[in-house]
């Protein structure tokens, strides 16, 4: 059971963060969800990343004689996570400019009052 | 070669240019025949309102909004339905994908 | 080994690597002059289709191209990063490079009167660079960043009138939409990965077998990738930000949301395509199910498409609706090819359905260039405040009838060769998809007759007599689309068999794509 | 492909395209001049003699070609020649009498539905190209009427296809097939029979809009709008647009009689090969007849116009329920059929 936490938290962290998007009005609110989803992706991936009893894969400190254990754990899941992070600090930047651009112009961050785009 | 061929039919553009391009030249020469000519800068260069007074091109002007009334008056149940859809909220974009992705994951999930 | 042929081996990484890097250069060169930073972006993009159109020819002849990144005898298997190059990526680069193109010629006079342009064509080179990458990759988290470039880069040029709340608004409304996408495409990979210990497509698609993890990853990347694309009813993005973006860029992030379709039919064909057959229950292949999944949702943007469009006053708002039906199209073509997989009338639709991505680059883009070219030399967004324009614009009427024709796919028109292969074939499947079809092509037509009349004829106003005609790059910009327009529709062969027919069977052999490099490796 | 068959495509084309040029406009006129007498004679007038039309455009040829001032003249101009040169060149793909098409392979059923959409396009671009507003509130409605009786035609020919090709029959939509497989003869048992009756009738009564005649004339409507989209139009101009309004009555006719009716009398008298072409030329001009008789004249003369949103509401609920109808009919007809057969 206690292997499943990490999954449910993760399938929590998205519905929370769809919830703050979908039902929260505040745009900066709404900025949180996305960002609560992200993280929860995140920490997916590197949930995927964890191999019972894995060698760290540095070349140099591998037992000798051996060159590639089956159990050395592959950086990937790391490696996608840092790109994801990266990804999600532009695309966060740039929403929270957004926001900021949007409140002068409308004057609100009600997320129901903006919409002049409609129909 | 020219022909598109579907399977079940097919089209030949080239073939149908050729066709138009013969009768275009036949009544371009027969339309010469007619008279061009016409009494330009009188009462008859104006636009045909019954007798009427010609307004202002402002006023005469049939503004896009208010064409094909005919269509979206007999449709009014529906566009109240479609426009009411689009609400401009972005909450609402991502209900929409959220629902669908439900109702696909509901219908991969049964099956 | 002569230089031709190392350009040509290194040519994929070359298509992505000259766009980036021109990118930032771009505000370098810019500050030499005005002049020299419009003809470096042109050069540059001129650059990268020759390599484009090298990679073709050479992909046509000789088949598909993998290109590896990285160390090429490291033992550890596919912990690298591949490109795999074949037909279909081919076309959509190909399809790319035009609308990026265009799209610089047109922005030359469009927005020359603007500021901050050495940034607009950074960002511009950043989206080509995306839809490039995302067409030509062969692993799926490569796919993901540079889904999350396009998202990224899209949205800063869609709120490029920054002064305007409402294209603030549209930027933030495809930014929450994009993002929110992409993660459930990374969560999709994520689970992909969990369970094959692989990113690359060939691997995962020759390993996957459909299990239940396999089938929500299929939901959420038809769904997040069908959102990107502009499916009905996640298309409300789609009216809103092509609505408010400088007509120029409509082009480009056109050119994003059709590699977003490419991605589509790489999931569905390539991916999913061993097990496509597998047989769910009631004893109905998993095909037909996916197959009737994305007709229902085409038909209804079709549907929405034409019907919300008859309704519009705002012009580039009103051709962002024909865009979603136009879309609806191809998924349309897809879906029962999809459904009807295996059959002669499948490759048939498949094949409309390819050529239609073409042809609705090419109708909806000289559409929307036209519409600019309106804006330009009225300063006018609503239909309700132009008339008479024919009278000073006599070769943007022209165009624009083109382009009407086109959409609307009236013969002899490229518009009415892909119809026509989607109509002859996707009635065997089920009569009323192509009543349905044929149907939204007329209401396209009354839709844009109704914007030639408000735009181009009717009496002259006082407020646009001292209108005049559209700059000269504007004119060439939409001359060539249209002259495409003709072509396309006067030798549909000459296309169909040198780039779609190949395209299609590149989708269909799905098991040639995953062979070489799981045989190959 | 050498020379001579260049040659002969090259000759086909031009006496081809000359000769149905001829043919339309000569009978399109004189079934206007039937319809006219008819008419009159149904509603106890006299009216004018059989070779009225051909006077009628004789006399527009020497009238003023008057272009107004609101108009935009390169496409006023140009649009009426457009519209009649689309119109005849659909009579290329069509069956004409005992003979086949000219062109049977250069265009088909679809190709043919969206030609037919050409000689509606330039009424409605002339009408708005005329910047009066009578023209341009009757090109709307003539826009307004192409969707809606473009509904239900759709249904129509696609029917007709999937039933051929449930038939086992191959290249469905080309126009030799349809003439050559009659689609009476391609029914399994009474519903299909029924199916296709009922889709007959929708396309008699999609006929009077195709041609814009009363009830669905409401973009001419004389009476409260002045002759609507043309109501700017003289001289050469409108001659164009009259010899268009003829050619589209054979076009529509013979597109019936070809879906229909494509039964020649030669072959069931066993004629030789020239009585056999002029006893299925006359033959085909009488169901010609027939057709205008039933679709245009008796219909125009016994129902008074429609208003525009009534007849959009007429083709979109009522007649297109009533193809779907049919559809579903001719679909359930050899599944049925075969029900009882096996059981």
């Amino acid at each position: 059971m206690i292997e499943y936490i990490p999954f449910i938290a993760v399938v929590a962290m998205i519905l929370i963060g769809l919830y703050a998007v979908v039902f929260r009005r505040n745009l900066i609110k709404i900025v949180i969800g996305i960002s609560i989803i992200e993280s929860g992706v995140n920490l997916f991936l590197i949930m995927l990343g964890y191999r019972e009893g894995g060698v760290a894969p540095i070349f140099t400190s591998l037992p000798p004689g051996t060159t590639y254990p089956p159990e050395m754990v592959l950086p990937v899941p790391q490696a996608l996570t840092l790109t994801s992070i990266v990804i999600g600090v532009a695309v966060l930047a740039l929403m929270l400019s957004l926001v900021m651009h949007i409140y002068r112009k409308y004057g609100t961050l009600d997320v129901r009052k903006i919409r002049r785009l409609k129909e | 070669m020219f022909t598109l061929e579907s399977g079940s039919g097919f089209w030949n553009p080239i073939l149908w240019i050729l066709v138009l391009l013969i009768t275009f030249l036949l009544f371009y020469g027969i339309r010469g025949f007619g008279k061009s000519t016409y009494k330009k800068g009188t009462e008859q260069t104006k636009a045909f309102l019954s007798g009427n007074k010609e307004p202002s091109p402002e006023e005469m002007h049939i503004k896009a909004s208010n064409l094909y009334w005919g269509f979206t008056t007999s449709m009014k149940s529906l566009y109240s339905v479609l426009r009411k859809m689009h609400t401009g909220n972005t909450s609402d974009y991502i209900l929409w994908f959220v629902l669908v992705l439900a109702v696909l994951l509901l219908i991969l999930g049964v099956m | 080994m002569t230089v031709l042929e190392a350009l040509l081996q290194h040519s994929p990484a070359l298509i992505i690597a000259i766009p980036l890097l021109s990118a930032f250069l771009l505000p370098l060169v810019s500050r030499i002059h005005a002049k020299v930073r419009d003809v470096f972006a042109l050069v540059m993009l001129g650059v990268t289709s020759c390599f484009v159109g090298l990679l073709a020819s050479d992909v046509l002849s000789h088949g598909p191209r993998i290109y590896i990144f990285g160390a090429q005898n490291l033992r550890v298997p596919l912990v690298r990063i591949l490109f795999e190059v074949d037909s279909m990526g081919v076309f959509m680069a190909i399809i790319t490079m035009m609308l990026a193109i265009i799209a610089v010629i047109y922005s030359w006079s469009f927005l020359h009167q603007e500021d901050g342009l050495d940034k607009y064509y950074t960002l511009l080179l950043l989206v080509v660079t995306s839809a490039l990458g995302m067409e030509l990759t062969g692993d799926i988290f490569n796919f993901f960043v540079f889904l999350e470039i396009s998202c990224i880069a899209s949205c800063a040029l869609i709120a490029f009138w920054v002064t305007e709340g409402e294209a603030l608004e549209a930027a933030f409304k495809y930014i929450v939409v994009s993002s929110i996408g992409a993660l459930f495409v990374l969560f999709a990979i994520g689970i992909f990965y969990a369970q094959y210990n692989a990113l690359n497509i060939a691997t995962l698609a020759h390993l996957l077998l459909f299990t239940f993890l396999d089938k929500i990853a299929l939901v959420i990347l038809l769904v997040s990738l069908g959102m990107k694309a502009g499916l009905a009813p996640m298309h409300m993005w789609l009216p809103d930000s092509y609505g408010r973006a400088p007509p120029s860029i409509v082009l480009i992030i056109m050119s994003a949301t059709l590699a977003s379709f490419y991605g589509l039919l790489r999931v569905v064909f390539t991916f999913y395509g061993n097990v496509l057959t597998t047989s769910l229950r009631f004893s109905l292949p998993a095909h037909v199910v996916i197959g009737w999944i994305l007709i229902a949702l085409a038909i209804v943007s079709i549907l929405i498409g034409v019907i919300m469009a008859l309704v519009q006053t705002d012009l580039l708002r009103l051709i962002g609706y024909a865009a979603v039906a136009e879309i609806g199209y191809m998924f349309l073509a897809v879906g029962a090819s999809i459904a009807a997989l295996g059959t002669s009338y499948a490759t048939v639709a498949l094949q409309g359905g390819v050529l239609h991505i073409l042809n609705d680059a090419v109708d909806i883009g000289l559409l929307f260039l036209v519409a600019g070219a309106i804006y330009y030399v009225t300063k006018k967004r609503s239909l309700d405040d132009l008339s008479g324009l024919a009278r000073t614009m006599k070769f943007t009427t022209v165009f624009f009838i083109i382009g009407l024709l086109a959409v609307a796919g009236m013969p002899p028109l490229n518009g009415f060769t892909s119809k026509f292969l989607i109509y002859e074939s996707v009635y065997q499947l089920n009569p009323i998809l192509s009543i349905i079809a044929l149907l939204g092509s007329i209401l396209l037509l009354a839709i844009f007759v109704k914007v030639l009349y408000a735009a181009f004829l009717g009496p002259e106003l006082p407020g646009l007599k001292d209108v005049k005609e559209a700059p000269k790059s504007m004119l060439l910009a939409m001359g060539f689309l249209a002259g495409l327009a003709i072509f396309i529709g006067l030798f549909p062969n000459l296309l169909l068999d040198t780039l779609v027919k190949p395209a299609v069977s590149a989708l269909l052999d799905h098991a040639q794509y995953i062979s070489m490099v799981v045989g190959g490796l | 492909m050498d020379v001579r068959a260049l040659s002969e495509i090259g000759l086909r084309i031009v006496f081809g395209s000359l000769g149905l040029a001829a043919f339309g406009i000569f009978f399109g006129l004189v079934y206007k001049g039937i319809d006219r007498k008819l008419s009159a004679h149904m509603q106890g007038r006299i009216g004018p003699p059989f070779r009225q039309p051909f006077r009628d455009v004789a006399k527009l040829f020497v009238k003023e070609n008057i272009v107004p001032d609101h108009a935009i003249p390169w496409i006023f101009n140009l649009i009426p020649l457009v519209g009649l040169i689309g119109t005849l060149s659909i009579l290329v793909y069509l069956p004409l009498g005992g003979f086949p098409p000219l062109f049977s392979s250069g265009g088909d059923l679809i190709v043919v539905l969206y030609l037919l959409i050409i000689p509606s396009l330039c009424l409605v671009i002339g009408g708005f190209s005329s910047g009066s507003p009578y023209a341009i509130v009757g090109a709307q409605r003539e826009m307004a009427t192409m969707i809606a009786y473009e509904f239900p035609f759709a249904i129509l020919v696609i029917t007709i296809a999937w039933n051929l090709l449930q038939k086992g029959v191959t290249e469905v939509f080309s126009f030799s097939t349809i003439a050559s497989t009659p689609v009476w003869n391609q029914v399994a048992g009474p519903l299909g029979f029924i199916g296709f009756a009922i889709l007959l009738v929708v396309l008699l009564l999609v006929t009077p809009a195709e041609l814009s005649k009363i009830p669905f004339d409401s973009a001419e409507a004389e009476t409260e709008l002045a002759g609507g989209l043309l109501v700017e139009y003289s001289g050469r101009n409108l001659a164009m647009f009259y010899l268009t309004d003829g050619v589209k009555t054979v076009v529509m006719a013979s597109i019936i009689v070809a879906l229909f009716f494509p039964y020649n009398l030669s072959a069931l008298l066993g004629l030789g090969t020239y009585e056999g072409m002029i006893i299925d030329v006359v033959f085909f001009l009488f169901k010609v007849f027939l057709v205008v008789l039933f679709s245009v004249t008796l219909i125009r003369v016994s129902i008074a116009r429609l208003k525009i949103d009534q007849i959009v509401y007429t083709y979109w609920i009522p007649l297109t329920l009533a193809s779907l109808v049919g559809l579903i009919l001719v679909m359930w007809d050899s599944v049925i059929m075969n029900f009882f057969t096996t059981a």
